[in-house]
């Protein structure tokens, strides 16, 4: 077991065995990618009142369902690296931390431009808004923290952390914003009753569509994990020997 | 790493470790003594900012009304926020935190009684000026308590989650407003049921629940936040 | 490994008697700089060690490592022969450090602070405050602002923490700036008191160390 | 003692005088790029406090209609505000500051170059992002440009003041609340005028008045609080 | 005046050389202690003038206040004859000072403090930096962030500007602090340089002076 997590921790071997797995996982998700953007642009049938515009849906409820996953992520791999000083985990929660930011925002944003045709406005203060709102800022918080330490070794202790500290609150602010609206403002269309309405000819490709928006997620955390790792580990002899390769 | 911030087994430590603490938390009182403007100036502060929403909102006294309670939480936050920096900055550039960090007890309570002195300094005064700027702010008088209490019980987390905040940016050049950035968010929650709470009781609700809410942050920001704060100091002070 | 033949290792001490502080193959780099490798030494009590080295050949980090400040180090450091993340309230108990940046508030006075950095450690008296000032030529400033001080004088309010504290091991980084000739006398007179109370030393400074002791040098250039 | 910061005479000494002013200019900036955090954070910060009063007020877009001129034009205020710290602080403690002092090139055109970089890095991402949270809080579309003209013409207001009180407080130990209980009296004119401005755009009224009275109060501070800052840099490092 | 004849002035210069700097009858007290009173001196083109004296004997602030620093005393300073407040440009442009904090920012390299410190008295080339870097020992440091240097190498990046810098006067407290044994020696190759060339140096220090030219002392012990 200790050998196996030893092992796991080893930036040497996810490089390798992430190596293996990436072309698997591009072609998993050029082909859901292909079918859900085409059977949700085209196949998908005109709601009586979000025009073409309800397509964003297909793109608005991958997205953010990702980015409500990138704290606990960054949390996780803080806990890793300040218990077990396991230099990977920390490279991960370095490369999820941005991408979690572009996540986040391309949640507000494809919500609020759906928002608009569906509300009249881009912007409301609701409840799930406003959470997302504030674990943008948090988001930010930590990226901000990480540029701002020079020295990798404290800067991965600090924001390992502040992602533990985070993703504690995370909830907390969740709760507390929902727990502060709906006393304030009717509940608002956020709900999965939209979605029982409609036939399943919606939610399979919505379903496609999450599939192939996680794997994309998890492409560009790999991509740039092995870039990390690359950067951090350039002296070490496997990476020179890799680089010697290429450059042949 | 973290370990020797929890607390200690043998009673000679202990008696040794409450000396320390309160040692802490003297000095920390005794230099905002000296300069009166740490004791002075939250409060000002708060005054201030409560000040600008007349001017810069409306002076109608409905108005104000309606955003009294808002305000008044808002302000008190940021005043707590604006203190945050002399937590341990001071201690940092003079080498005192490095002492801190060496001393054979547990830093738990190093870091606790920091909070303390810090709250006493900069949350405690505003607790009990608060109401009159309720005043000001034409809060209905059935508030007064609410807010006094709610207050009470929140600037506490506010000194303590910006304890962590201050601890992980000791070390760096920029001052303020990356602390900002990270506590803000942090004390969201605590803004939201306070103002809510003070909002509720002007409308003669129950307001058990917010209470209830507030004390258990309070109890767990005062087990948990001090020991993310050691951590952090330790990392900083690398 | 060289390094424990620079050291003038004194042959009073056998085999058998145990290094009060002991490092095995220390290992630091900063900046993809090797500051030190495979760096061994021990030190034993009545020791003074003076760690010697060109600007930036890692001093401060070494004894910021040693003290448990610093950890971005590989290899061991044992208190007593036990490692000292297995028991660190004991080595903290028995340490002392005054680095770089001193440790004194400016907007106390003498008095207060070192009333806080012992209460850190050991409880003292207003009386041992008074004694202590006295003896690093501080008579009659105990409760004058530090800020009010000249930079040698803030220099020797951290110093009077020498004579305060019971602690085993001192560890100081360039104690004697700013200090004028008198005030290195005195310190050099604490550091010999201490070494012969069984103390043990650990202190860089640049200037030629004239302790009437045993002084044993660590030279840091020779390394990396 | 002031007399140096006037403008000097011979020709030769003015050429150097712009080289020195544009190095100052170039430094500060380039501190700022260097901790990225010093050009998002006063943006995050003024994003962050616009943001706690829908949580802490009301979430209500009539309500929120009401306070939002007053609401963005304070957290603007607030926002500059905490920056100002960085103003001379650094400087003054690693000694750079009496190398300006120092300097045979008239004060005045230094202390300006920290205020305009000052307000570059502080001041005008704000007044950029002035109309996003504009909309956040519902502001009548019609009181968007006055937003953003009104903040142009005051936010260096506030960093050119603000750089008063951080000289005259540079030397103590405590720190930003001095300045603000300084500095926010200071600054309240201009966040009335331009509070009212926005207000009164919302309703269609005419704006003159309060453009010219910005922009007098503009060019009077450019010309006149280098001055005082300067004066106050001399006092505060003797 | 009992100083003047403490120093020990060299007979070289006749009393027709103007001096570039006079102080006369300076008085100063903080905290209602005098720190020195009456203390007339001169510094001629050429000389190193070492201010000694114990730790709190005013040594810093008499230097501030030659500078301009500090305005609580009393008396008068001349700069080549005219009152220094006559002519304050003048003054500043042939002056260099450097502190007990040394004015280097830790965000920015040591190039970028280098040009910045330049420009608020002459432009210098990117090359004349180089050398000056060469000079003082941070080869290879140019475009390293000043934090990541040690105490040592950040007091050289500040000495730096002794090179670049056209003043002909030097006012130096204690610049020797942190400074390793051969940049001690570099440090004095470039004071008695200086003096060759026609310079004045004030400097303060506790550690003896090995200056290969003159060498004057004021001794702020034997006042007050
Ligand atoms: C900036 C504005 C918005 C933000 C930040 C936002 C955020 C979110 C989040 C965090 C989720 C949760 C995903 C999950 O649980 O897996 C979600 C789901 C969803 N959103 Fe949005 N949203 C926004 C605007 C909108 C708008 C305007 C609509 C349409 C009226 C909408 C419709 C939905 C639906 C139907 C779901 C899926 C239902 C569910 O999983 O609960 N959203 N959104
Ligand atoms: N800011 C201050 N306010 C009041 N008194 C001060 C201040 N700074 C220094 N002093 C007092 O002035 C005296 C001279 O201080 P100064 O710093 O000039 O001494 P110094 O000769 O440079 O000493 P050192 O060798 O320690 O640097 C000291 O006795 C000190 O107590
Ligand atoms: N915070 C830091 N981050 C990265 N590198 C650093 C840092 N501090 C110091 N260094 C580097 O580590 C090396 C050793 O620095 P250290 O401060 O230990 O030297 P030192 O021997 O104490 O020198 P000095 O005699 O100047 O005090 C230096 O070359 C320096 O460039
Ligand atoms: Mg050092
Ligand atoms: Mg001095």
């Amino acid at each position: 077991m200790w050998l196996w997590f030893s092992k796991l921790g080893s930036p040497k071997w996810f490089y390798e065995l992430s190596g293996k797995w990436l072309p698997w996982l591009v072609a998993f998700m050029v082909v859901t990618m292909t079918i859900g953007l085409i059977w949700a642009l085209l196949f998908v049938p005109e709601d009586y009142q979000q025009s073409f515009t309800n397509r964003i849906f297909y793109v608005h409820v991958p997205v953010a369902s990702i980015s409500l996953a990138v704290f606990p992520l960054m949390a996780v791999a803080g806990a890793i690296t300040l218990v077990w000083k396991m230099k990977l985990a920390d490279m991960v929660a370095k490369c999820a931390a941005p991408i979690g930011v572009w996540f986040t925002g391309v949640a507000l944003a494809t919500g609020a431009i759906w928002g608009e045709p569906m509300w009249g406005t881009w912007w409301v203060w609701d409840a799930r808004l406003t959470s997302m709102l504030l674990q943008f800022f948090l988001l930010i918080g930590v990226v901000a923290l990480r540029s701002a330490i020079e020295s990798p070794d404290a800067a991965a202790r600090a924001c390992a952390l502040l992602s533990i500290v985070g993703a504690i609150n995370v909830p907390i602010i969740k709760y507390s914003v929902e727990w502060w609206n709906t006393l304030h403002q009717p509940p608002t269309p956020l709900s999965m009753d939209a979605e029982s309405a409609n036939g399943p000819e919606i939610w399979v490709p919505l379903l496609i569509m999450i599939a192939a928006v996680y794997c994309f997620f998890v492409i560009s955390l790999i991509l740039s994990t092995r870039n990390e790792i690359l950067q951090r580990e350039r002296r070490s002899q496997w990476v020179m020997d890799i680089v010697a390769a290429e450059r042949v | 790493m973290s370990d020797q911030s929890m607390p200690v087994q043998n009673s000679a430590a202990q008696v040794s470790t409450f000396a320390a603490f309160r040692a802490t938390l003297r000095r920390d009182l005794l230099i905002a003594l000296k300069r009166r403007n740490d004791l002075l100036n939250p409060l000002m502060f708060f005054l201030i900012v409560v000040s600008l929403f007349p001017l810069g909102v409306s002076s109608d006294p409905n108005e104000l009304t309606r955003i009294a309670a808002g305000t008044v939480w808002v302000s008190a936050l940021l005043a707590s926020m604006l203190s945050l920096d002399n937590l341990f900055r001071a201690d940092y550039e003079d080498g005192s935190l490095e002492q801190l960090l060496l001393s054979p007890q547990p830093l738990y309570f190093m870091v606790l009684a920091k909070n303390i002195s810090h709250w006493l300094i900069s949350g405690l005064p505003v607790v009990l000026l608060s109401p009159l700027l309720a005043y000001m702010m034409y809060l209905p008088a059935d508030a007064y308590w609410t807010l006094v209490f709610t207050l009470l019980l929140g600037t506490p987390v506010l000194s303590l989650f910006g304890a962590i905040g201050v601890a992980l940016t000791v070390g760096l050049g920029s001052r303020g407003l990356i602390l900002a950035v990270i506590v803000l968010p942090l004390t969201m929650p605590v803004l939201i049921i306070g103002a809510k709470a003070v909002a509720d009781a002007s409308l003669g609700l129950p307001l058990g629940m917010h209470y209830a809410l507030l004390g258990a942050i309070l109890a767990m920001s005062l087990s948990l936040a001090p020991l993310a704060s050691a951590a952090a100091l330790r990392i900083s002070v690398n | 490994m060289s390094l424990s033949a620079a050291a003038t290792s004194p042959d009073a001490q056998s085999a058998a008697v145990q290094p009060l502080l002991r490092a095995a193959a220390l290992f630091c780099e900063r900046d993809e700089r090797v500051l030190f490798s495979g760096l061994d030494f021990s030190l034993f009590a009545g020791e003074v060690m003076q760690v010697q080295g060109s600007n930036g050949s890692g001093k401060t980090t070494l004894l910021r490592i040693l003290c448990g400040l610093n950890s971005g180090y590989e290899g061991e450091i044992f208190w007593l022969g036990e490692d000292i993340d297995d028991n660190r309230e004991g080595f903290l108990a028995s340490l002392l450090y005054i680095g770089h940046r001193v440790g004194v508030n400016k907007i106390l006075t003498a008095r207060e602070n070192l009333r806080w950095s012992s209460a850190l450690h050991t409880p003292v008296t207003d009386a041992d405050i008074d004694n202590a000032l006295v003896r690093v030529g501080l008579a009659g400033y105990a409760d004058v602002t530090c800020r009010n001080m000249s930079a040698g004088q803030q220099q020797r309010v951290s110093l009077a923490r020498l004579l305060l504290s019971p602690a085993k091991l001192w560890v100081l980084d360039e104690p004697f700036t700013t200090l004028d000739v008198h005030g290195v006398k005195v310190l050099e007179t604490l550091l010999a008191e201490h070494a012969g109370q069984g103390g043990a030393v650990l202190v860089t400074t640049h200037h030629k160390l004239d302790v009437p002791c045993e002084l044993r040098r660590l030279n840091l250039d020779k390394q990396g």
